[in-house]
């Protein structure tokens, strides 16, 4: 069995800020507007953590930024030319992260760590420490529980905080987190069996708590059984408004573009930029033709893919029951509701 | 509005008139799918089959131009089923009578046939909307843009008074502003009869207060509207324009007028941030910063004030539009001020009664205030005319039929509309320079019936020519049932294709809003 | 990188964006969750606001007309022929003369002061904007 | 890589191994263009250095990913074959923006390429086999490259080669026809859509050339590439004539950002064409949404 620490919330902060000397924190701050954001702490006097709210959007964009410049290029006479911007990626350590959102990440590492390895993706995420915090309090659209990635990680963090009221009960998981506890090691205290044992009445309790029932695996076996009726489909796409807001939102869509970004006659960027597969343009050819009929199947690759493709390729679907696609849909129509659609249908 | 946008989602029946939603305003729209998701029914007044139309449960799909038959004929089945808020109408309106005198009187037959709706669904839609406690009325340019524009938007008011559903929550009579702050501009009076909150310039006490705030004798006549200024041609009343931030060139209706205009100006000066149109026909040019580089407020068409916040510096040598204009009234020989736009903000609260209690701090501090706000301790105000309306009683303005300033003839046999899609805004100046959104659309397309097609021969994504009485484009022509036949439809936003070079500048005696609606044309396919 | 809320400038609605800053350039924009109107989603022009913003095609100097072409000019020689061109005409033609068309894309503070300097300092209520169009 | 940071010939395969960036386009020249049609041209290109121009390695149905100036980034097929080294030949039709600039580039010009990306035909299958080759249009330009490569390593069975185009003005790669038309073992038959004065060949969609093939399916193998409509009608009809689904290969064009796998945009069902294909047999796209089985595309 790993070791398992006590950290006093009392030393949280002070914790943390050791750590910010070496490092860039990154966690989820709620701003005087209300909204959680993960952002980067630069003093942490001067930000309120919030351990416990969803932020409104995953950790996504600190590893597939919305845009971000891969080449500065020169053409003219001196020929065509693309160089490198030199951007840094420091080693981050992200605290505080939400379950779904670390299974998020490593569901984006298969597609930017596998086969392709993508430079951008890899450089930011190799000096990346991340550090989640089990969720005891679902929010009302979480479905994690459902897609197993979640409200408490089993694997996959480096750290894992578990909030247990007036402490912390930190579980290493690997040993980048090892290490971010070994070096301020008095911070820490040896976990006695209670903390263990109230850790997994509180992932009990937790799992009680979800609101929303989302059967995943029915809509896993309908679509890989080719079960959903064209007409579902259809009426999916006519209600689809093009706002792309499910793909950007969702921590593991990774659909990108590039483009090229003309500054001059002679010189410009080519920039990548966050894309959904939802969209018109996003199959459409030069010339016009579209191999994707929208009209028709506007959502079903975006939903295929997640609930259907990644299973039959990682053997479990990229959904990771986050909920904020829940409710955000122009047309109503998001992921959640479409899987409750196909089990609705087996109902009597 | 005189509503929220969020009550709109609790209504249990939307009459949307006008308005291309899904597209124009994606916001309200999402409130619509909501709405009726949960049950509320949904009535559609458009001529075309909008996306919302397709969703609706009554499409009245009138003429071009004919929304006060059809309101006409549907207030007349109100009376005839008694379901008038006969309560409401004697305690909270007047001049009732007239209107129900002119009802009675109205031959449905004709109603029928000017509007080339059947008489049953909007006497149905009529019913749906009187019977149901919460109904909203939300419309847009569709009502507007026409020559009896003010008259269209009287007849939704009327429609709504009869039944009493003003006054209260989740009921009212909704306009949406098309433009982020449209509705800001109106309320800080850059209008030509008003200063800021609607005070008449024509009021002497209106105008004693800011003559005594700005230190200056103010002029007393209202000045010239837009269309007075830009189509003014060669010899026009207005020798001299300062334009901020507006592109009337692709704007304004019949486009080669206005370039006339501009070109004959002695002095144009242009406040931009991109080399629009109009900019490029200028003496001066001067580089604004864009809405990132700047802080302020805009108000939306929920009359909510909020917060825009400067993201990065203004960009290069821009400025400001707030710094341009003081530096420019300083070199005027008036001397302006301001240490910040929130300073600007306390000026215009404390000469701006509806803006009277809101500060830049108090909007630091929630999602915005809508107005009226009259004073610091003031909440502001979700849905207007909640116990009274602001002039007293609603007053019934009986109105009849108006035929649209042009009609089609065998020349110009197709009725042409105008209006805006979903991934461009306005005249395109900042949309165009988006690469996702000009990759979802970068093109100006004619919609036109299969049936009007086929008969000029016409295939999908062909380029044709489009003309009328003044002028003529080159466009690709998309076929759809989205228009009817004899219907055409294109948007104004792209400079290829600039529509305005030829609709009509008929306007509407009262708003001033031209007539963007109907117009005469042809299409003609391209040898 | 900052978060910035700001206002989307694309229509009516009024949504709550984030606009997110990366060594002084907007390079993303989001929604907010708890405002009003944009409650954790906007549209496809939202998600894009921050494209518009450094487009190569931005003005970035004054430009004064000089043998019928618009060339590069500081900004005090911008304003002066400007301020200058208006005065002379305000003085051939009269205030009447005068035109100002505000913009419906500028704040609140901005369409005030523009209204201002058009009553106050032009001496004209000839002011307007494209409410209607 | 250079001191520069472009990547100079080709260290692709090496970089993508070694941690060096996948997306780093590399400079080749414009050697020659030939003018196919009015729509169509063939570039020649080769790498600044001989030896990384040497040392270039790709496969008859690979793509590359083209950059031109202010344009971005567009797949295109190889139309070369790899048995004549010295240069990499891209025939482009004129279809959007990036073509379009394409076409306006002159010899010495410089564009961007990266690749080769995507699953080359499976060449080791076709030994001791027929080929046949049904093309139309553009849809030559991959197909090219695999004829030449039989010629080239002397193919052990018969070449039957069909291909449709739009009317005989636009008939493209007239060259290699020529050469094809004086090779022994090879046979070519054209068609057109619209005949024009003087044309006295063919006249008729290209399926129509299919009953004067006297291959035998069970001892060949039928490639095929072309807008979707036809790959359609021609896929059908070999199979009536008793191909296996297995001997029915063609390639697909999709729109692509990446080539690598990642971006998305080339979804085809559940496959990706630019790792997965873009070649792929009739059993492979058999049963999937795929827009070239799609009775009504």
């Amino acid at each position: 069995m790993e070791t398992r620490y006590i950290l006093k919330k009392d030393h949280l902060a002070p914790w943390l800020r050791r750590v910010a000397k070496s490092h860039r924190v990154v966690a989820p701050v709620k701003n005087r507007h209300g909204d959680t954001l993960y952002a980067e702490i630069d003093g942490l006097d001067k930000v309120e953590l919030d351990l416990a709210g969803q932020p409104q959007a995953s950790a996504k964009s600190f590893f597939l930024p919305q845009q971000e410049v891969l080449f500065t290029y020169r053409t003219g006479k001196g020929g065509y030319e693309f160089h490198e911007p030199a951007t840094p990626a420091p080693a981050t350590v992200y605290f505080g992260l939400r379950s779904c959102d670390l299974s998020a990440i490593l569901y984006t590492d298969v597609v930017f760590m596998g086969r392709h390895k993508d430079p951008g993706y890899r450089r930011r995420r190799e000096g990346a420490i991340l550090i989640s915090i089990a969720c005891h309090q679902p929010h009302p659209n979480c479905f994690c529980h459902a897609t197993k990635s979640g409200p408490f990680l089993e694997f996959g963090y480096d750290l894992q905080f578990t909030d247990l009221g007036t402490r912390f009960l930190v579980e290493a998981g690997r040993s980048r987190g090892e290490t971010l506890i070994s070096q301020w090691r008095p911070f820490f205290s040896e976990a006695a069996e209670e903390d263990v044992k109230l850790q997994y009445q509180l992932a009990l309790e937790a799992n009680g708590l979800f609101r929303r029932n989302v059967d995943v695996g029915c809509a896993v076996r309908k679509l890989a059984e080719g079960e959903v009726a064209e007409g579902i489909w259809r009426e999916l796409a006519d209600r689809c408004q093009d706002c792309g807001g499910c793909a950007y939102l969702c921590p593991t869509c990774t659909c990108f573009t590039i483009r090229d970004e003309k500054l001059g006659p002679e010189h410009g960027e080519r920039l990548r930029c966050w894309d959904a597969c939802t969209l018109e343009g996003f199959s459409r050819m030069a010339g016009g033709h579209n191999p994707v009929a929208r009209e028709q199947h506007a959502l079903k690759r975006r939903f295929q893919h997640k609930l259907r493709d990644d299973v039959h390729k990682h053997g479990r679907p990229s959904c990771v029951g986050c909920g904020r696609c829940v409710g955000i849909c122009f047309g109503g129509v998001d992921i959640v509701g479409f899987i409750d659609r196909l089990s609705e249908e087996d109902l009597p | 509005m005189t509503n929220s946008i969020n009550e709109i989602e609790n209504s249990e029946v939307l009459l949307v008139a006008g308005s291309n939603t899904t597209e124009a305003h994606p916001q309200v729209a999402r409130r619509i799918y909501d709405a009726v998701d949960r049950g509320a029914k949904l009535i559609v007044i458009d001529p075309r089959r909008t996306k919302l139309a397709s969703r609706a449960h009554i499409h009245l799909d009138i003429r071009p131009g004919t929304d006060i038959a059809l309101l006409n004929g549907m207030m007349r089945a109100i009376l005839d089923d008694n379901l008038a808020d006969d309560l409401f109408v004697e305690m909270r309106t007047e001049n009732f009578y007239a209107l129900r005198d002119m009802l009675y009187r109205l031959d449905l037959a004709e109603v029928a046939a000017v509007t080339g709706v059947d008489q049953r669904l909007w006497q149905q839609a009529a019913r749906l909307y009187a019977r149901a406690r919460k109904s909203v009325i939300c419309y847009c340019l569709g009502v507007t843009q026409h020559i009896c524009g003010t008259n269209n938007v009287q007849a939704y008011a009327n429609l709504a008074m009869l039944t009493g559903k003003v006054e209260k929550e989740h009921c009212g009579v909704d306009p949406l502003r098309g433009q982020n702050n449209v509705q800001g501009a109106c309320d800080m009076g850059a209008l030509p009869g008003v200063f800021p909150g609607y005070q008449p310039v024509s009021d002497p006490k209106a105008r004693a207060k800011f003559e005594q705030a700005w230190g200056v004798r103010l002029p007393a006549k209202p000045g010239r509207t837009l269309l007075d200024m830009t189509h003014g041609g060669g010899n026009g009343p207005v020798r001299g324009m300062f334009i901020v931030g507006e592109n009337p060139l692709l704007s304004d209706p019949t486009m080669d007028k206005v370039r006339e205009t501009m070109e004959n100006l002695d002095i144009l000066v242009v406040a931009d941030i991109f080399l629009s149109e109009t900019a490029q026909l200028a003496d001066v040019v001067l580089p604004a910063a864009s809405f990132a580089e700047k802080t302020g407020t805009f108000t939306n068409s929920e009359r909510r004030v909020q917060m825009v916040r400067a993201a990065i510096p203004p960009l290069a040598e821009s400025r400001t539009d707030a710094e341009i204009v003081i530096a420019l009234a300083n070199r005027l020989g008036y001397s302006m001020h301001y240490q910040s736009t929130a300073e600007i903000m306390e000026e215009i609260a404390l000469l701006t009664p509806i803006y009277g209690g809101i500060y830049h701090d108090r909007l630091e501090e929630s999602w915005g205030l809508q107005w009226p706000c009259f004073d610091r301790a003031h909440p502001g105000t979700p849905f207007l005319h909640k116990y009274m309306f602001t002039r007293g009683k609603g007053h019934f303005v009986p109105a009849d039929h108006q035929r649209p300033a042009e009609s089609v003839d065998e020349d110009y046999p197709l009725l042409l509309m105008t209006g805006r899609i979903y991934h461009h805004y306005h005249t395109g100046t900042m949309t165009r320079k988006s690469a996702a959104l000009n990759r979802e659309c970068n093109e100006a397309v004619l919609e036109i019936n299969p049936a009007d097609a086929r008969a000029l021969a016409v295939r999908n994504g062909e380029r044709v020519r489009l003309a009328s009485r003044r002028g003529a484009i080159e466009l690709k022509a998309g076929i759809t049932e989205r228009v009817a036949p004899g219907m055409l439809y294109t948007t104004f936003h792209f400079a290829e294709a600039p529509i305005n070079r030829l609709t009509v500048a008929d306007r509407d005696p009262g708003s001033q809003c031209p007539e963007y609606k109907v117009c005469a044309a042809k299409v003609e396919k391209l040898t | 990188m900052d978060a910035v809320l700001s206002t989307c400038v694309y229509c009516g609605c009024g949504c709550g964006c984030y606009l997110h800053v990366q060594e002084g350039r907007v390079v993303g924009s989001s929604p907010s969750r708890n405002h009003p109107v944009s409650r954790n989603n906007i549209c496809l022009k939202g998600w894009h606001l921050h494209e518009m913003v450094h487009s190569p095609d931005r003005l970035t100097s004054p430009l004064v007309r000089k043998g019928g072409r618009l060339v590069k000019a500081g900004w005090e020689e911008a304003l002066d022929r400007a301020a200058s061109g208006l005065k002379k005409c305000m003085t051939k033609h009269g205030s009447e003369a005068l035109g100002v068309l505000s913009s419906a894309k500028c704040t609140n503070e901005e369409n005030f002061l523009i209204q201002k300097l058009t009553r106050a300092v032009l001496g004209t209520n000839n002011i307007d904007h494209c409410a209607r169009l | 890589m250079s001191d520069c940071g472009c990547r100079k010939g080709n260290e692709q395969a090496e970089n993508d191994k070694n941690g060096g960036n996948s997306y780093l386009p590399w400079p080749a020249r414009i050697e020659a263009i030939s003018e196919e049609n009015s729509q169509i041209k063939t570039f020649v290109l080769a790498f600044s250095g001989d030896k990384r121009q040497q040392d270039y390695r790709y496969l008859p149905g690979q793509f590359l990913m083209v950059s031109v100036p202010h344009c971005g980034e567009a797949p295109i097929s190889i139309s070369s074959t790899p048995t004549r080294p010295g240069s990499v030949h891209l025939s482009v039709r004129r279809a959007g923006l990036l073509t379009n600039a394409m076409h306006g580039l002159a010899v010495g010009d410089t564009v961007g390429l990266r690749g080769p990306y995507g699953r080359p035909f499976p060449l080791e299958t076709f030994r001791g086999k027929d080929l046949l080759f049904v093309a139309g249009g553009i849809g030559l330009a991959p197909l090219r490259s695999v004829i030449n490569h039989a010629l080239d390593s002397e193919h052990d069975g018969r070449i039957e080669i069909l291909y449709g185009s739009r009317s005989p003005e636009d008939i493209a790669f007239k060259a290699d026809i020529a050469t094809w038309e004086a090779t022994p073992k090879v046979s070519c038959r054209l068609t057109v859509d619209v005949a024009s004065p003087g044309w006295e060949g063919e006249v008729g969609v290209v399926t129509r050339l299919l009953p004067q093939v006297d291959l035998d399916p069970k001892t060949s193998v039928a490639l095929v590439c072309g807008p979707p409509l036809m790959i359609r009608f021609v896929m059908a009809e070999l199979s009536r004539m008793g191909y296996s689904d297995e001997r029915i290969i063609t390639t697909m064009e999709r729109h692509m950002k990446c080539g690598l796998g990642a971006c998305g945009h080339c979804h085809m069902d559940d496959r990706l064409v630019c790792v997965d294909g873009p070649v792929f047999s009739l059993a492979e796209l058999r049963g999937r949404d795929v827009v070239e089985l799609r009775d009504k595309p």
